[in-house]
């Protein structure tokens, strides 16, 4: 779907990282957790490219004005990283951005049965939230939000007020734990013997670990990637990653835009 | 009275001059949900080679200043699971496939032609003489007027089907490659391929592209198109498809005004992902409000 | 601690690696109210000729997606004038100028480098073989490797300053041509000039240059530009002064690292008049916050 | 001089036609009448090049805070016409932009004793308001504007504010007398005798024109010159005119920029 979109809010969370809310058309209230957007920042050319972001939150939106009807709304949480995250947090209330999503494929949530460990590392959090949301509605879910410092942990509030049991690490030890975010992971599947199933969104370097850790145990484990976009819709090549069976010889790549960007673990091949 | 939009390019007969660039495209699936393919003139496969090819490692884009560069490396599916997997969906589509191949000897060329050949699914071939990403692909074939000829020569003899040949930019005289193309028997011309650039992480004092360099598209690219499109359409007598930068009618037009018959849209599809159909549609638009009967009376109707 | 900012080139020692492009900074003079002379690396004159030239009919400028296209037809005052009326200039200036000149033989070339040797203000010579604008003009040298080689041979005989060759970009293989005139004795190469572009009025129906085609520069032109300088400081033992789009500090640096041992900023000094001095200001920033303490340990350090 | 300048007022006078009001340092209050400024219309590069345009108007801005302290403005007369200038009537009130200027070569005043005829085609008016504010202080002025329409007629209730008779002339008749504005200009100089010196400023076919008017009566005759322009200061020789012994073999080019954008009419090679 493309739409333009109307701004509803757009605010810092934390230091560096922001949360905006946008309306969208009905069709979008069935857009899946971990599904995501392609922004279109500007209408000129600089910059060209859209930028493609997790879906925080799915929600309804109540105009203030007397007789006006509901509309859903959305809500993608970023951080500014270059120019078009830092004219995106320029923008303003009412301002138009056009949008193409919700895109690719999202999580599966699931047996009911498990225990669900969501596992984030900073701005990763972004499409966990509205996956949380869904899954506190059949079983336990408990959070490990890791980041580099007290500054990467972000809406750790908004989990809890789910329900959701948080654990939170920083490398630097400014919150919560000193260390990294999977430690606190390893206890907790060490504790319900691997009677859980894992949900990662993060650095490279965190999945990677994460998507051992629940190999070793055998544990149902899905992750959800970044790439380079061009198109999100499958077209361009540009978002690939190699797949369990990759080779030169026996190539093997899948699309982050259209295949994914949730994987489950054992699809992908790591080692690449 | 509505414009006719019509142009007949190398014996092909289209409804309108708009048709998407291989590899902006996929295999013309990918973007259904958002382009009424039958509101376009015709859609490009990606390029095509014999063997599935896996491309380069990732990163493979990045944006520049006003435009992208690619590194794909011409990763698609092979002629055999093109068959098998993407020819049935052209079937449902009432819009001329041109389907774009590359291979690595004049041989290779010639065979891949001649299996497209066969396929009454494709209305008919564009041959890549010019990727500039996979380092022992295309490009000694697009930058030598004699290899370039051979090439041509070669897939001419292996297909009945009108036969376009896309020309890369990276060359001192484009008019001798379109020269050369056109003797061994090219039926029409596209051009431009991306140029070859290169982008650097300051930070990590590395390449961004994982390939070093990558083909250069974008709106960035359109002056350069458009001057090699004027050359090439005074030089050579051959219907010519212009490509580079094309965002909207205005560029479309322009191309056109330089001497193509038809255009190709390309990078444009990333970020209106139906750039093409508004773009068919807004010619029409501009047509009809500037009085001008049909779109053909414009091809070369440049004043110098 | 400051950085060390000096680099060597071609026997000149610079206060650091900013030059402004010739033709984009008149003589020196035009921008001196905005920019600290003393600031910069070097300056570069505009094109000089022999007998004064008139340059093309206007418009001679126009805008495109990231980028300009130019048409100046080589205006200039001639070297008669430019003695007389803006070498005195010069001297009042504590950076080194170089001079940037073309002409349309080889003798013509050679005369005009015997001439410029002689001017005690002139601390380089820039040849401009590259010249897309003048129909008559460089064209033929810059993208011939023998008839640069020719021309560039006949320069070195007339001078014994630094000699400069800028390099034109609409070439196959810009490494031929940087090999041909490091054979015919340049002490450095500049890369790159403009490339040939071409923009159209659809209104009008005609070419928005009074010249048709014009010479294509700015931010769009930076991912050709690092490319051709990675691609020569590999196979050419010659120092190298990065040109192309350079907007910012990031940009400068990003040449240094593909192997440029200096840059040139043009396009970006319309757009901000002090943007030399400042990119200059800004590198020395970048140096001193990733603790580099000298910008020459960062030419080549491209990690491939 | 370069600076940024906060916007102060934004709006549109006439249908296609806004005018802009910002602030700018001391130095800019001693800009003369037919001086020019360039401005960055986004810190993007889309667009890249800078936009040159007259300047209407200097006068005092006077912050509405208590104890703020005085500061010169300036404004400028815009037509939209492109990218640039429709990006320019989108910005609001404290934006920030970038100025270069004043720039170039203003109106030389002339002798107080002979009545001031200024000719102004479409939005040419625009930096004929500081002239007239300037010419009003010794000598009788007159004003004859032009236009296709009646929407091309600007600002003639300043110029009568400030004493300044007024013609008016619209191609289709729908403001003033119908036809081309230089015919009233005939008729007065026809009625003084030659008595009088001319400012013009709009299409060229209009300066050529009044150019010829006033040869015909040996009238001084200055015109407000239009290029396109990318550094606005002499160094790129993009916006140069042909100055009046120009020819191939001599060429005698003029930068519209750095010796303009006025010039004295018989300066110029009409004929080219
Ligand atoms: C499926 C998906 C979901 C994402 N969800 C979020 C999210 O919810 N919140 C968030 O803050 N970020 C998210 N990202 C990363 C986000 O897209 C980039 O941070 C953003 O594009 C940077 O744009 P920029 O112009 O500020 O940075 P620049 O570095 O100037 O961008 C230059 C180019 O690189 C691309 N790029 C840069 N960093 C990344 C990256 N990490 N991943 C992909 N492309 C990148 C940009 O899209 C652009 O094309 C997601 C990425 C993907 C692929
Ligand atoms: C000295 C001078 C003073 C001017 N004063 C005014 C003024 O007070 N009010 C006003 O409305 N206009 C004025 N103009 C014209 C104004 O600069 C153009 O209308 C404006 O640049 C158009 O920009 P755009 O992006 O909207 O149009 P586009 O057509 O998109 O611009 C594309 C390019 O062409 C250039 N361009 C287009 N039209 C003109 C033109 N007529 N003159 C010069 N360059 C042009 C632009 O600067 C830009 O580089 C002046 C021009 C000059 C040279
Ligand atoms: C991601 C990407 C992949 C491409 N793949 C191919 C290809 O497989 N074969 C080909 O002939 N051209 C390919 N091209 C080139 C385009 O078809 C087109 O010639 C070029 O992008 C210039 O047009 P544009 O500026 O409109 O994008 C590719 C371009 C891009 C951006
Ligand atoms: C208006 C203009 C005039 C130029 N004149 C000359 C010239 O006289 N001689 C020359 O060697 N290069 C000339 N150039 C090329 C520049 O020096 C430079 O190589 C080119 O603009 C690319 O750099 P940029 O992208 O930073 O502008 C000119 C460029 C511009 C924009
Ligand atoms: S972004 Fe184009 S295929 Fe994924
Ligand atoms: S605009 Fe550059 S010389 Fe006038």
């Amino acid at each position: 779907m493309q739409f333009k979109a109307m701004i509803l809010s757009n605010a810092e969370v934390s230091p560096g990282y922001w949360r905006m809310r946008l309306t969208a058309p009905q069709e979008f209230a069935a857009a899946k957790p971990g599904q995501f957007v392609m922004v279109r920042v500007s209408g000129t050319i600089d910059p060209l490219l859209r930028r493609p972001f997790g879906i925080f939150d799915v929600a309804v939106h109540v105009p203030a004005q007397a007789g006006a009807v509901e509309q859903p709304c959305f809500d993608i949480l970023y951080r500014v990283v270059g120019k078009g995250t830092a004219m995106l947090s320029a923008l303003h209330a009412t301002d138009l951005v056009d949008i193409l999503g919700p895109l690719g494929r999202g999580f599966e949530l699931g047996s009911p049965t498990e225990e669900k460990l969501i596992v984030g590392g900073g701005v990763g959090l972004a499409p966990l939230y509205l996956l949380a949301k869904e899954l506190v509605k059949q079983s336990p879910v408990r959070l490990f939000a890791g980041g580099r410092t007290r500054d990467d942990i972000l809406c750790i509030t908004e989990f809890e007020r789910l329900g959701v049991e948080c654990y939170v690490a920083t490398e630097d030890g400014s919150l919560g734990e000193c260390g990294l975010v999977t430690e606190a992971l390893v206890r907790r599947l060490d504790l319900v013997q691997g009677q859980a199933s894992i949900f990662a969104c993060g650095p490279h370097g965190m999945l990677n670990a994460v998507a051992g850790i629940a190999e070793k145990r055998s544990i149902p484990c899905q992750v959800s990637l970044e790439g380079y976009m061009a198109c999100g819709v499958g077209a361009c090549l540009g978002c690939v990653t190699p797949g369990s069976n990759h080779s030169t010889e026996t190539p093997d790549f899948r699309c982050v835009c259209a295949e994914g960007p949730v994987f489950d673990a054992n699809e992908l091949g790591w080692g690449c | 009275m509505k414009p006719d939009m019509t142009v007949n390019i190398a014996g092909m007969s289209l409804r309108n001059p708009v048709m998407t660039a291989s590899g902006t495209f996929g295999y013309g699936q990918e973007f259904a949900e958002y382009v009424d393919l039958e509101k376009i003139g015709a859609f490009v496969t990606k390029g095509l080679s014999l063997k599935p090819r896996a491309g380069n490692p990732t990163p493979r884009i990045v944006e520049t200043p006003g435009g992208m560069l690619n590194a794909i490396g011409l990763q698609n599916v092979g002629i055999d699971a093109f068959i098998a997997k993407k020819v049935p969906f052209l079937r449902t589509v009432n819009t001329p496939a041109i389907a774009n191949f590359f291979g690595y000897t004049s041989e290779e060329y010639a065979e891949l032609a001649l299996r497209l050949d066969s396929i009454p699914e494709i209305a008919a071939l564009e041959v890549n003489i010019s990727c500039p990403n996979v380092k022992q692909g295309g490009i000694v074939f697009g930058t030598d007027p004699k290899c370039a000829f051979d090439v041509v020569a070669a897939c001419r003899k292996s297909t009945t089907k009108p036969l376009i040949v896309k020309l890369s930019p990276n060359v001192t005289d484009v008019v001798a490659m379109a020269q050369a193309c056109a003797d061994a028997g090219a039926d029409a011309l596209s051009l431009i391929n991306t140029l070859t650039g290169m982008a650097i992480d300051l930070q990590r004092r590395k390449p961004i592209l994982a390939n070093v360099t990558g083909g250069f598209s974008g709106p960035a690219i359109k002056p350069i198109a458009l001057r090699m499109v004027w050359q090439v359409a005074r030089a050579v007598k051959l219907p010519i498809i212009g490509i580079g930068g094309i965002m909207n009618a205005t560029d479309a037009l322009e191309f056109i005004l330089a001497g193509a018959t038809a255009v190709q849209v390309g990078t444009a599809s990333f970020i209106n992902p139906n750039a093409a159909e508004q773009i068919a549609l807004d010619m029409e638009a501009w047509l009809t409000k500037n009085n001008v009967g049909s779109v053909q009376s414009l091809i070369g109707a440049l004043e110098c």
